[in-house]
C-alpha cells in the first residue's frame, strides 16, 4: 500500500514535469519581448535588451532553465511577474488572488454537490416522469449552450429585477449570490447527471433486487444501497474539482470583477509574462494531478473492491 | 442641481489593471487619475486652466525665463496610506530628489525625455549614466557621475522652502511642464526606506502630498481614494471618497450608470441612439475635447512590397488624406454632429498661444488647414489615379514588384501578387467599437477607390506597441499621443527621423530642418510661424493623417460640469479637486447652461 | 399423503404479462401451482419458459413493466395477486417468502460487509438489537457451511469465493426464517462439487427451519436430489407435474420426455441423444392449442387446435397433453428414458 | 500400449507451462502439463471453473503464448514463431468451437460472412458462387437452413447459434476440432443436439476432437479418453470407461461423486466426497506422472500410488 | 371434435428450425429506435434543416453579409420586412449573418468533430489494439488531461495566429484524448472478445478485424461522439471570442455575433437574440441528439 502511494506520487510528479516542460517548450515559441515591461523594451537598445535576457538567463539553454525554475520552486521561490504585475513577487500575486477564488469555489461546490445530488436523486427517483425531464431539460441547457450567454443572461436581468449591484463587492453579501449560483450551474447538472445515471443503473443491480426480495422498504434500499453506490464513483472526482477551484473561473470572475485566479493565466499569457504563466501552469497541473491522486486514495477508501496494490485505474472522463 | 444630499463618493470604472502606481512612471489613465489626485506639483491648474499655486506659494522668472524659482509653502507633511502625516514635510529638497530620481536611466522613467532637453545639464547625466550602463568609458565612475548631479543638473534648493530650476532654453511655458508628473516630489527617507525597485508596488510603499491619499488598493479590483483632511487645501474637496472599480467586462457599464453604481459613464454612437426617447436621452450630452490628437500613421518601410510602394508615393497618400470620410468613421462615436470631433492639425486648437494671444493653430498656413473639409471624393479619386498611373504599368501591375506572401503573422498574412488593387494591412484593437471603424473604413476605401485599395483587417489583441509597431507588422493604423507641454514641440519634435512617435519610419529632411530651426528660435511668434510651416509640410504631404480630437465623447454623469480643474497638459484633467456631485445625473439642459455660465466666467481670464 | 399435508400456497391460474415498448408480451399463461408446508418443489423447463417469472410474482418482484394479468396468488389467506402497494409486500417479502437468486457474484451489495448484509434484515424483521443481530447473524452464517464466521463477518463480498458468497445469499434469505423460500437457480453458475455441497446445506437448513422450497432449476440431476415433487413449465405454463419419482420415471408430457430424454448422462456412447428440434415460441404472438406442438414430432393434429386440459395420471401426478386422453394413439416414452428405471436399479452414482 | 504406440499422434503437448502475469504477481494458469491425442480420437479435459482448460485450448491455437514447454501438431512445433503458410495450413486444419454461442459470434456480421470467414482468410474458393455454396453445404451439415445465411446472430436461439459456430469451424474442412466446453452454456434441451452434431461430425469428417467441459457425465458419452485438470495440472488421464469404473485420484472422485444425476433414488442415496487437497504429504517429494493400470495415469507419489490401486 | 384430430399431425425438423425472431439488423433497429423518439426525430430534422440550410444560403443567396453599409441610418435597424432580424451596428443584415455565421461555426465544429474523432478513433484503437503502447498513451492522457482545457486553449491559440485552423488544431490537439480513451476501452473489451479470438483463430487478418469485428462497434460511438463534440466546439469559439482569441472579428460565426450582440445587448437585444436562438438550437439538438443516438445504439433498447 504504501509502496503503491510512492510509485504514484513518483508517477503524478513525472505528470507534472511533462505538463511543465511541455508548456516551458510552447512559451519558448512566443517572443522574448514577454520578459521586458513595456517601456524597458522601449527605452532599451538592441544590446541592453539582450544583455538584459542574457542577465535573466532566458538565452541559456533550455535545460538549465528548466533546472533553474524547478530548484526555484523547489526552494519555494517562484519568482517575480514581468508584465502583468511588474516585479511583484509571483506569491504575492498568488497570496491576494486565492483566496477569492477558493471561497467562491468553495461555497459553489458546497452548492453544486447538494443540489446536483438533489437533483440527482429527484431525476432517479422519478424516472421518465416530469421532474426527470425536466432536470434533462436543465442538464441539456447548461451543457449545450455555450455558458457565456446564459451566465451573462442571468447577470443582466437577475441583477435587474433583484436591484443587486452588477459586479461583485466584497462588503455587500447579495453581490456574493450570483456569482456563487453562477458557478455552481455545470456543477449541479454534472453531479445531477451522473448520480441520476449511477443510481439508475444501481436500482437494476441484482443485488437491489434481492435487497427488495428480502423486504426492505424503497426507501431504505434507496438510501442504504443506492444512494450511497452511486455515490462511489463520484467521490473520485471531488478532490480534483475541490483543487480545481483555486484555479477560479474565467467568465465569472471577469463578468462580475471578481479578483479571483480567473482571468490569471490568459491575462499572463496576453501580456507574455512567462515567469507568471509557467507558476501557473505548474499549479494547475499539480492542482490536477494531486486531485486525481487524493481521488484515487479516497476511492481506495470508500470502495473496498479497489486494494491500492492493484492499480485498477477507473479514470474515465465522465461526459454528459 | 438634483434633489437630495450631494453625494460623497465618486465612482468609476477602469478596465485594465494598472502595473504600478509609481507616479513617475504613469502609463495609463488610471494611474494617471490616482497620481494626478493624490500628488501636488508646485503648480496647478484651476477650473478656468490657470495656473495657480499649489505646493509652491508664489514663483519668479528671471528675464529669458531660463531660471525659474519657486517659494514652497511651508509646513505641508506627506500623508501615509492611513491618512495619518507622516514626519516628512515637503521640502525643496523632495523636488530635487524626484529629478534625481527620474534622471536615473535605471529607474526606466519613459516620459523624462520630454525634459531631457529642458533642464540644462540634464542630457549630459542622463547620457552619461547610460554609457557607463553600457560599459562605455567615458572618463567617470558611476559615483562620480551620480555625484555630479548637485553641480550639473539645473535643479538646487538653496533653503528649504525654495526650488531653482536652471534651463537651457527660454522656456515662458515652463510652467506647462510643472503639472507634469515629472516635477513632482519625492521623499527620499522614505524612497530609501521601501526601495527603489518597490516604490509605488502597494499602498504602503506610497506617499502623498495631494487632495487624497490611496486608502485601498486590491489589486484587479479596487483603488480607492479618501479625502486628505490635512491637505494644504482641503477646503476645496468636497468628494470624501473616488473609488475605481475594475470592470473588465465594460459592455455592462451604461448599465451600471443607469443602475446608480457608477458616477460617470461615456456613450458610444450606438448607445446614445437606443437613448432615444429613453428617459435617459436627457442625461446624454457631449463632453469637452482634450487636446490630444488620433493621426493615422503609415508604415513606410512595410514588408508589404504592394503597401509600400504606395505609401511612399505623395499622391496615394494625399488620395488617402482625401479619401477618408473621417466624419463618417465618428458617426459610431458621434451620430448627431460628427464633424466636431474632427483635428485637421496635429497641435491642437486652443491650447498655445504666442505673446500676442494668438492661438497657434490660426497661423496662415495652418488656419486654413483647421478650417478645411479634407474629404473630397473626386479629388482623392484623381489623386490615386495619379499614383496608379506612377506606380503600375497601366494594365494593374504594380511595378517592380513580384507576388510574394507576406508574413506579418499573428497579425495577418498578405498574398501580395503585385497587382491592383493594392492591399494595405490596417491594424486595430479587438474592440467592438474599434472594428466596426475599421470595416467601416475598409468599406469606405474600397468604396471611393473603386476597389482598387483593399484593407486587409488585423487586430492586435493586447498592446498596439508590442504587436504592431515595433514588429512593424501594419501599414496603416491610428495612433495617438498627449500633450506634454504648451509648444508644439513637444509633438512635432518627436516626429521627426526617427522621433519617438514616427511609427511608419518615415524620413523628411525637410521636416527635420524646420523642426530644427523652430526650436531655436525663442520668440515664440518665430517659433510658432517655423514650427506651423514645419506642421504644414506634414500635413501637404500626407506624411501622417491627423484624424480627431480626443474627448468629446458623448456622456452621463453626475459630477457637475466645470467643477473640476481644466488644463491641456499633464494631470490635470484627471484631477477631482474641487469636484461636485449631484445626486442625479446631469441633464443635457443643466450642462448647456453651465456651459454657457462657464464660458461667461471664462472670457474675462 | 401429500393430501393431508397443509397447503401453505395455492396459485391459481395466473397470467403474467409484460409491456415491452408498446407490445405484448405473455410470460407465464395460465400457471398454477400448489405448495405444501416443508416440501420442496422443483420447477424446470428451458431457458425463457417463465419460471422466474412466475415465482417472482409470489414476491411483486415484477419488473416495472410486468403484471399478474389474472389469476390468484393465495397465501395465508390473501391473494397476493392483488397487492398493489408497496407495504402490502412488505409484509411478504423476506419475512414469509424468501427469495435467492442464479449469480451469487452479482446478489450481494460489493460496498457492505457480508454481516451488514444479514444483520440488515435480520434488524428489520425480527426487532432485534445490533448485538443480538449480529449474533443470530454468526448462527446463520455457521448454519449455510460458513467456516469461521465470525472473521467472515465482516468481509466484503469480494473477498468470498463465488460457492462463498452463494451461501451468504442463501444465509441473508434464510435468516428471517420465512416459510417459503424461492431458490431461482441458486446454483447454476458454481461448480459440480460446490454445488453439490451447498444443495446439501440446503437440504439440512430445510430439515431445521421447516421451511418450503421452490427450487427453479434446469438441471435435471439437481431436481433428482433436492426435490420432493416436480413441475415442468414450458413457454409460460406448467405441462406436468407430479412426485419426484413419478414424473421421472413416468413422465407423460412429450416435452418431459424429451428433457429427460436428451439428457447426455443418460446417453449410450454410439448411440444419439434424444434431441428437441427448434426454439421456443415467441411469446408476443398468441399460442394456439400445445405450445410445445411445433416441436414435437409426436404431435397430434389437435394439438395444433386446442389447448390440452390437464389429465392426470394419478392422485398426484397430472399433465396435459392430448396423448392421455382416452382417444389418442398409444406413444411410447423414448427408449432412454425406460432405460433410467433400469439403471437406477443398477445405481447409477459412478465412480464408488 | 504397445499398440497405442503405433497410433498415429496428432496433437503432442509437452510440459505446457501458460503464465500470467496478475499485477506484479506471475502464475501458471497451466503448470508443467503433458498429453498425447491421437488421430481419431476424442480426448476430454476436465476440471472445475479456473483450472485451466481454456487456457490449454487456447495455447494450442496460439492465442495464448506457452512460457515453456511444446505443442506438436503433427509433429511440428506450433508454440513458437510459424513461417505465414504454415500458420496458413495449420489454421485450416485446427478449428475451434467455443462455449459461449452468445459472445463468440460477431454480432454485427451476417451469418453468410461469420460462417465464410476462414474462407475469405485464406481464399478457399474459386468464386462467389462456390462459396455460396459451401456455405450452404455446411449450415445443412450442422442442421441449419440455407436461408440463414442472411441473417444476424440476433435471431437465433443458442443452439442455432452453437451450430453457427461448428459451421463456421467446419467449414474449413479441419482435421482436428477444440471444442471448449461448447455445451455448458446452452439450455438442456439443446445439449444433446449439439453432442449429437459433433458425434456425427466426428465419424462423417473424420475429426479428432479435444473437448473441453467441466462436467464429467457429459465427456463420458463422447470421449475416448478423459484428462482430468486440477489447477493448472492434469491430475488423471485414462480410457473414458476405465476412469469411470476405477477413478484414482480422490480429486477425480469427488468430481465423480458430485456429478448430479437425473435419478431420485440414487441421487438420494449419494454419497458425496469432498476433496481436500491437504491430505497429500507432497512437501519432500513431490508427486510425478505414474501409470497405475496401463493407459490409466495420475499424478502421485509412490505411496499414494500403491494406496490408490488397492 | 373429429377423431383425425387425435391423429399424428406430419412433423418437419426443419420448420421447427425456424426462428420465431423477425429479421434483425442492427443499424435498422437503432434507427428505427432512434425515429420512435419523436423528440429526437423532430431535433434531427430542424438540425438538417439548419444545417443544410445554412450551407446551401451562402450559395443561393446573393447578399454579402459583410456588406457594410456607409449610410448610418442603415446602423442598428430593427427587424423589419427589408431585414427579418434587424441590422448590426455597421448596417449589415444579421438574417444573412446569421446563415454565414451558422455556416462558419458548423463548419468549424464538423472540421473540429473530424479531426478529433478521426485522430481519437484511429489513436485509440491503435491504444486499445496494441498493449505496448498502453503505457505511453496513459501517460499522454495524463499530461493532456491535467494541462486545463481553457489554458491549452489561450496558449495554443496565443502562439498561433487567430484563425479558423488555429481553433481547430487547439481544439482537436487536445478533444482527441478522450476520444481516444472511450475507444480504447471498447476496443479492449472487443479485443478480449470471444468472437475476436474465433476469428483470430480462424486466422483473419488485423485489418479485417478491425473492419468487420472492431469499427463496426465503434460507429455508435462514432457518431455520438462527433455529435457530442459539436456543441462543445460552438462553445469553445464562442469562449475564445469572449477572451478575444476567436476567430477574427471579421470572420462572421456565431461566436463572433454572440460576442459582437453583447455588448450593446440592453440596447439593441436582437442583435444578441437571434444568432443566439439558431445557436442554442443547433448545439442543443446535436447534443439531445448524440445522447439519443447513443441510447439507440445500444441493443439492450431494441425491440
Ligand atoms: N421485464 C421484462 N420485460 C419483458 N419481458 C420479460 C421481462 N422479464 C422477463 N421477460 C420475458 O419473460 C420470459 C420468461 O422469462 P423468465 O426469466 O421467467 O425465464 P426463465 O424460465 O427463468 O429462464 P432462465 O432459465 O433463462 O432463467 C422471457 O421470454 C423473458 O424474455
Ligand atoms: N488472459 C488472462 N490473463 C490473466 N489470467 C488469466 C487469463 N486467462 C485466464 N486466466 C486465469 O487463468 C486461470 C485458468 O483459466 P481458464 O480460463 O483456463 O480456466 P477454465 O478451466 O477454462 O475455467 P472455466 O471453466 O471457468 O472456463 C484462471 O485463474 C484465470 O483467471
Ligand atoms: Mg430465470
Ligand atoms: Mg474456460
Amino acid at each position: 500500500m504504501s509502496r503503491y502511494i510512492v510509485k504514484r506520487i513518483l508517477q503524478s510528479l513525472l505528470t507534472v514535469v511533462i505538463v511543465v516542460i511541455a508548456v516551458f517548450l510552447l512559451l519558448r515559441l512566443m517572443p522574448t519581448s514577454g520578459y521586458f515591461t513595456r517601456e524597458d523594451y522601449i527605452n532599451m537598445t538592441e544590446e541592453m535588451r539582450s544583455a538584459y535576457l542574457k542577465s535573466l538567463g532566458v538565452t541559456d539553454p533550455a535545460f538549465i532553465q528548466l533546472q533553474r525554475f524547478f530548484t526555484g520552486v523547489f526552494k519555494g521561490d517562484l519568482g517575480r511577474s514581468i508584465t502583468v504585475y511588474p516585479k511583484l513577487p509571483i506569491r504575492t500575486i498568488l497570496a491576494e488572488k486565492v483566496p477569492y477564488s477558493l471561497w467562491f469555489g468553495l461555497a459553489s461546490m458546497f452548492i453544486s454537490v447538494t443540489l446536483g445530488f438533489g437533483l440527482g436523486i429527484l431525476m432517479a427517483r422519478f424516472k421518465d416522469r416530469w421532474p426527470d425531464h425536466l432536470g434533462t431539460a436543465y442538464v441539456v441547457t447548461v451543457r449545450a449552450i455555450p455558458s457565456l450567454i446564459y451566465l451573462f443572461l442571468i447577470q443582466i436581468w437577475v441583477t435587474g429585477i433583484m436591484r443587486w449591484p452588477m459586479v461583485f463587492y466584497e462588503d455587500r453579501p447579495v453581490t456574493w449570490i450570483l456569482p456563487v449560483v453562477s458557478l455552481s450551474l455545470t456543477g449541479i447538472a454534472w453531479y445531477g447527471i451522473w448520480l441520476r445515471r449511477f443510481m439508475v443503473d444501481e436500482e437494476n443491480r441484482d443485488y437491489i433486487k434481492f435487497a427488495r426480495s428480502k423486504g426492505l422498504s424503497q426507501k431504505y434500499i434507496m438510501r442504504h444501497h443506492v444512494l450511497r453506490n452511486a455515490v462511489v464513483p463520484l467521490v473520485q472526482y471531488l478532490p480534483v474539482q475541490l483543487l480545481l477551484t483555486i484555479a477560479g473561473s474565467l467568465i465569472i470572475e471577469s463578468i462580475y470583477s471578481i479578483p479571483g485566479m480567473g482571468g490569471l493565466l490568459v491575462y499572463a499569457i496576453k501580456q507574455q509574462d512567462n515567469n507568471l504563466v509557467q507558476v501557473l501552469v505548474l499549479i494547475y497541473a499539480v492542482l490536477g494531478v494531486a486531485g486525481v491522486f487524493v481521488g484515487d486514495l479516497l476511492m481506495a477508501f470508500v470502495d473496498p473492491r479497489i486494494r491500492l496494490a492493484e492499480k485498477k485505474k477507473k479514470k474515465e472522463a465522465l461526459r454528459v | 442641481r438634483g434633489a437630495g444630499e450631494a453625494p460623497d463618493q465618486y465612482r468609476t470604472t477602469y478596465a485594465t489593471e494598472v502595473k504600478t502606481l509609481n507616479y513617475f512612471l504613469l502609463l495609463d489613465t488610471t494611474a494617471l487619475r490616482v497620481a494626478a489626485n493624490t500628488m501636488d506639483g508646485l503648480v496647478e491648474n484651476d477650473r478656468y486652466g490657470k495656473f495657480v499655486p499649489s505646493l509652491a506659494e508664489r514663483w519668479d522668472h528671471n528675464e529669458d525665463y531660463t531660471e525659474w524659482t519657486f517659494y514652497l509653502r511651508p509646513g505641508v507633511k506627506w500623508v501615509d496610506s492611513m491618512g495619518q502625516e507622516t514626519a516628512w514635510e515637503v521640502t525643496a529638497d523632495d523636488f530635487v530628489e524626484g529629478m534625481r530620481f527620474i534622471a536615473e536611466p535605471k529607474n526606466g522613467i519613459k516620459n523624462v525625455g520630454i525634459i531631457r532637453k529642458v533642464i540644462s545639464g540634464l542630457n549630459g547625466y542622463y547620457w552619461d549614466l547610460v554609457d557607463i550602463d553600457d560599459g562605455v568609458d567615458i572618463g567617470k565612475t558611476r559615483e562620480e557621475a551620480l555625484a555630479s548631479f548637485d553641480s550639473s543638473v539645473g535643479v538646487s534648493a538653496p533653503d528649504k522652502y525654495t526650488v531653482k530650476y536652471t534651463l537651457d532654453n527660454p522656456t515662458p511655458y515652463f510652467l506647462s511642464y510643472l503639472v507634469t508628473e515629472l516635477f513632482f516630489p519625492l521623499e527620499k527617507e522614505f524612497l530609501d526606506s521601501v526601495g527603489a525597485e518597490d516604490f509605488g508596488t502597494t499602498k504602503e510603499k506610497l506617499i502623498f502630498t495631494g487632495a487624497y491619499y490611496l486608502a485601498e488598493w486590491q489589486r484587479d479590483k479596487e483603488i480607492r481614494l479618501a479625502k486628505n483632511e490635512h491637505y494644504w487645501d482641503a477646503d476645496s474637496v468636497n468628494v470624501g471618497q473616488v473609488s475605481l472599480q475594475k470592470v473588465a467586462d465594460d459592455s455592462i457599464r451604461v448599465q451600471m450608470f443607469q443602475r446608480g453604481e457608477v458616477s460617470a459613464t461615456t456613450l458610444q454612437g450606438d448607445q446614445v441612439k437606443a437613448l432615444e426617447g429613453t428617459k435617459w436621452a436627457d442625461n446624454v450630452f457631449l463632453d469637452e475635447k482634450s487636446s490630444v490628437t488620433y493621426w493615422f500613421a503609415m508604415n513606410y518601410t512595410s514588408d508589404n512590397p504592394e503597401a509600400r510602394a504606395f505609401i511612399n508615393n505623395v499622391n496615394f497618400r494625399k488620395a488617402l488624406y482625401h479619401g477618408i470620410d473621417r466624419a463618417k468613421l465618428l458617426e459610431l462615436v458621434n451620430p448627431y454632429e460628427p464633424e466636431a470631433l474632427l483635428r485637421n492639425t496635429i497641435i491642437p486648437e486652443d491650447v498655445i498661444f504666442d505673446e500676442n494671444g494668438q492661438d497657434y493653430t490660426d497661423y496662415p498656413l495652418l488656419k486654413e488647414v483647421k478650417e478645411r473639409r479634407t474629404y473630397d471624393r473626386e479629388l482623392a479619386q484623381e489623386y490615386f489615379q495619379k499614383a496608379v498611373d506612377e506606380l503600375t504599368d497601366g494594365k494593374g501591375n504594380i511595378k517592380g514588384i513580384s507576388p510574394a506572401t507576406v508574413d506579418m503573422l499573428p497579425i495577418a498574412e498578405i498574398k501580395a501578387d503585385g497587382k491592383l488593387p493594392v492591399q494595405i494591412l490596417f491594424v486595430h484593437p479587438t474592440d467592438p467599437t474599434k472594428t466596426r471603424e475599421a470595416l467601416l473604413l475598409q468599406e469606405m476605401l474600397r468604396d471611393t477607390f473603386d476597389g482598387q485599395v483593399e484593407l486587409v483587417l488585423g487586430q492586435y489583441v493586447d498592446d498596439k506597441y508590442n504587436d504592431t509597431i515595433k514588429p512593424r507588422r501594419f501599414d496603416l493604423l491610428y495612433d495617438s499621443f498627449s500633450f506634454k507641454y504648451a509648444d508644439p514641440m513637444a509633438q512635432l519634435g518627436r516626429l521627426v527621423t526617427d522621433g519617438s512617435v514616427n511609427d511608419g519610419q518615415y524620413s523628411f529632411p525637410e521636416f527635420d530642418r524646420l523642426v530644427e530651426e523652430a526650436d531655436g528660435k525663442t520668440s515664440l511668434t518665430d517659433r510658432y510661424e517655423i514650427f506651423s510651416r514645419a506642421e504644414r509640410f506634414l500635413i501637404d504631404n500626407a506624411v501622417i493623417i491627423p484624424w480627431q480630437a480626443g474627448g468629446g465623447a458623448y456622456s452621463m454623469d453626475t459630477v457637475v460640469p466645470f467643477s473640476t480643474p481644466r488644463g491641456g497638459f499633464g494631470v490635470t484633467r484627471f484631477k477631482y479637486k474641487g469636484m461636485i456631485l449631484q445626486q442625479n445625473p446631469i441633464t443635457a439642459d443643466q450642462y448647456k447652461m453651465l456651459e454657457k455660465a462657464f464660458r461667461a466666467e471664462l472670457a474675462p481670464n | 399423503m401429500t393430501e393431508t399435508r397443509e397447503k401453505i400456497l395455492r396459485v391459481e391460474d395466473v397470467v403474467i404479462r409484460f409491456n415491452l415498448r408498446g407490445k405484448e408480451l405473455t410470460a407465464v399463461r395460465s400457471a398454477s401451482l400448489d405448495l405444501y408446508k416443508g416440501e420442496t418443489l422443483a420447477i424446470v423447463g428451458e431457458s425463457g419458459s417463465g419460471k422466474s417469472v412466475f415465482t417472482k410474482s409470489f414476491l411483486g418482484m415484477l419488473d416495472k413493466n410486468g403484471r399478474v394479468a389474472s389469476g390468484n396468488i393465495l397465501f395465508e389467506g390473501e391473494n397476493l395477486a392483488e397487492f398493489s402497494r408497496e407495504e402490502q409486500w412488505l409484509k411478504i417479502r423476506g419475512k414469509k417468502i424468501a427469495m435467492i437468486f442464479q449469480d451469487p457474484m452479482t446478489a450481494l451489495n460489493p460496498l457492505k460487509t457480508i454481516g451488514e448484509q444479514i444483520r440488515e434484515v435480520i434488524t428489520l424483521h425480527r426487532g432485534m438489537n445490533r448485538q443480538e443481530a449480529r449474533a443470530e447473524a454468526l448462527s446463520m452464517l455457521e448454519k449455510v457451511g460458513i467456516g469461521d464466521a465470525a472473521q467472515r463477518y465482516g468481509q466484503y463480498p469480494h473477498e468470498f469465493s463465488g460457492g462463498m458468497r452463494q451461501r451468504g445469499v442463501i444465509a441473508i434469505a434464510a435468516a428471517c426464517k420465512p416459510d417459503i423460500l424461492i431458490c431461482d437457480e441458486p446454483t447454476t453458475a458454481l461448480d459440480v462439487t460446490i454445488q453439490a455441497q451447498i444443495l446439501e446445506n440446503l437440504k439440512e437448513l430445510q430439515r431445521e427451519m421447516g421451511m418450503s422450497i421452490i427450487f427453479i432449476t434446469h438441471d435435471l440431476g439437481v431436481v433428482a436430489n433436492v426435490a420432493d415433487r416436480v413441475a415442468v413449465m414450458y413457454a409460460g405454463e406448467i405441462v406436468e407435474y407430479g412426485r419426484t419419482p413419478e414424473v421421472f420415471y413416468d413422465p407423460r408430457h412429450p416435452y418431459s420426455w424429451a428433457l429427460l430424454a436428451s439428457l447426455p448422462q443418460l446417453g449410450e456412447k454410439g448411440e444419439d441423444l434424444y434431441t428437441i428440434h427448434g426454439t421456443p415460441p415467441n411469446l408476443f404472438k398468441e399460442i394456439k392449442g400445445d405450445a410445445f406442438a411445433p416441436r414435437n414430432p409426436r404431435a397430434l393434429k389437435i394439438d395444433f387446435e386446442e389447448a390440452p386440459p390437464w389429465f392426470a395420471v394419478s392422485d398426484t401426478h397430472f399433465a396435459k397433453t392430448w396423448l392421455l386422453h382416452e382417444s389418442a394413439p398409444e406413444v411410447e416414452a423414448p427408449k432412454i428414458i425406460q432405460r433410467l428405471k433400469e439403471k437406477s436399479l443398477k445405481g447409477l452414482d459412478y465412480g464408488s | 500400449m504397445a499398440a497405442e504406440d503405433k497410433r498415429e499422434i496428432l496433437l503432442e503437448v509437452k510440459n505446457l507451462t501458460v503464465d500470467f502475469k496478475l499485477g506484479r504477481r506471475k502464475f501458471s494458469a497451466v503448470d508443467d502439463v503433458s498429453f498425447n491425442i491421437y488421430k481419431g480420437e476424442t480426448f476430454s479435459l476436465v476440471g472445475e471453473s479456473g483450472s485451466g482448460k481454456t487456457t490449454v485450448s487456447r495455447a494450442i491455437m496460439r492465442i495464448h503464448q506457452a512460457s515453456q514447454g511444446d505443442i506438436l501438431y503433427k509433429g511440428e512445433s506450433v508454440s513458437g514463431n510459424m513461417t505465414g503458410s504454415q500458420e496458413r495450413k495449420f489454421r485450416q486444419s485446427v478449428q475451434m468451437i467455443f462455449q459461449d454461442p452468445m459472445a463468440s459470434l460477431n454480432e454485427r456480421a451476417k451469418v453468410d460472412y461469420i460462417v465464410s470467414e476462414g474462407l475469405y482468410n485464406f481464399k478457399l474458393f474459386k468464386g462467389e458462387k462456390e462459396r455460396k455454396a459451401k456455405v450452404e453445404r455446411t449450415l445443412r451439415k450442422v442442421g441449419l437452413l440455407p436461408d440463414f445465411a442472411s441473417r444476424f446472430p440476433h435471431e437465433f436461439s443458442g443452439g442455432q447459434r452453437q451450430r453457427i459456430g461448428i459451421a463456421r469451424a467446419l467449414i474449413m474442412e479441419p482435421e482436428f476440432l477444440v471444442a471448449d466446453e461448447p455445451i455448458s452454456a446452452l439450455d438442456v434441451s439443446i445439449r444433446a443436439q449439439i453432442l449429437n452434431l459433433l458425434n456425427k461430425l466426428k465419424k462423417e469428417e473424420d475429426l479428432t476432437y479435444l473437448f473441453i467441459a467441466h462436467d464429467l457425465s457429459v465427456v463420458r458419452l463422447i470421449s475416448d479418453r478423459i484428462a482430468v485438470i486440477y489447477k493448472g495440472k492434469i491430475v488423471e488421464l485414462a480410457d473414458s470407461e476405465e476412469l469411470f469404473r476405477r477413478p484414482l485420484h480422490p480429486y477425480t472422485k469427488g468430481l465423480l461423486s458430485a456429478v448430479p444425476l437425473p435419478d431420485p433414488e440414487s441421487e438420494k442415496n449419494k454419497n458425496l466426497l469432498i476433496y481436500d487437497p491437504s491430505i497429500h504429504d507432497y512437501d519432500k517429494v513431490p508427486p510425478s506422472w505414474r501409470e497405475a493400470y496401463p493407459g490409466h495415469w495420475v499424478l502421485a507419489d509412490e505411496r499414494e500410488l500403491d494406496l490408490w490401486r488397492r | 371434435m373429429s377423431d383425425d384430430a387425435f391423429t399424428f399431425a406430419p412433423w418437419n425438423p426443419e420448420a421447427a428450425e425456424e426462428t420465431g425472431y423477425s429479421h434483425y439488423s442492427y443499424w435498422r433497429s437503432t434507427f428505427r429506435t432512434f425515429i420512435k423518439n419523436r423528440l429526437s426525430l423532430t431535433l434531427l430534422i430542424i438540425m438538417g434543416v439548419l444545417v443544410l440550410f445554412s450551407l446551401l444560403y451562402p450559395v443561393l443567396a446573393s447578399v454579402d453579409p459583410n456588406k457594410v453599409a456607409l449610410d448610418s441610418s442603415l446602423w442598428n435597424r430593427k427587424p423589419d420586412f427589408s431585414h427579418i432580424f434587424g441590422t448590426d451596428g455597421l448596417g449589415r443584415d444579421i438574417w444573412v449573418r446569421t446563415w454565414y455565421g451558422t455556416r462558419t461555426s458548423i463548419l468549424l465544429a464538423f472540421t473540429i468533430a473530424f479531426f478529433d474523432v478521426g485522430i481519437g478513433v484511429v489513436a485509440g484503437a491503435l491504444w486499445g489494439y496494441v498493449r505496448k503502447s498502453d503505457q505511453i498513451m496513459t501517460e499522454i492522457y495524463n499530461v493532456i488531461t491535467n494541462i486545463p482545457s481553457t489554458v491549452y486553449l489561450i496558449l495554443l491559440s496565443y502562439i498561433m495566429k487567430p484563425g479558423f485552423w488555429t481553433i481547430v488544431i487547439a481544439m482537436s490537439s487536445r478533444g482527441w484524448i478522450t476520444i481516444a480513451r472511450f475507444i480504447r476501452n471498447k476496443v479492449i473489451s472487443l479485443r478480449e472478445s470471444e468472437y475476436n479470438v474465433a476469428s483470430r483463430c480462424l486466422g483473419t487478418p488485423l485489418n479485417r478485424i478491425l473492419g468487420k469485428n472492431i469499427i463496426p462497434f465503434l460507429v455508435s460511438i462514432i457518431i455520438m461522439q462527433t455529435a457530442l463534440t459539436i456543441p462543445y466546439s460552438i462553445g469553445a469559439e464562442v469562449f475564445l471570442g469572449f477572451i478575444g482569441l476567436g476567430l477574427p472579428l471579421d470572420t462572421v460565426s456565431l461566436g463572433n455575433m454572440v460576442n459582437q450582440g453583447r455588448s450593446n445587448f440592453m440596447l439593441y437585444p436582437f442583435q444578441l437574440t437571434w444568432p443566439t436562438v439558431i445557436l442554442a438550437v443547433i448545439t442543443v439538438s446535436f447534443y439531445i441528439v448524440g445522447n439519443k443516438f447513443a441510447d439507440a445504439s445500444d441493443p439492450k433498447n431494441h425491440l
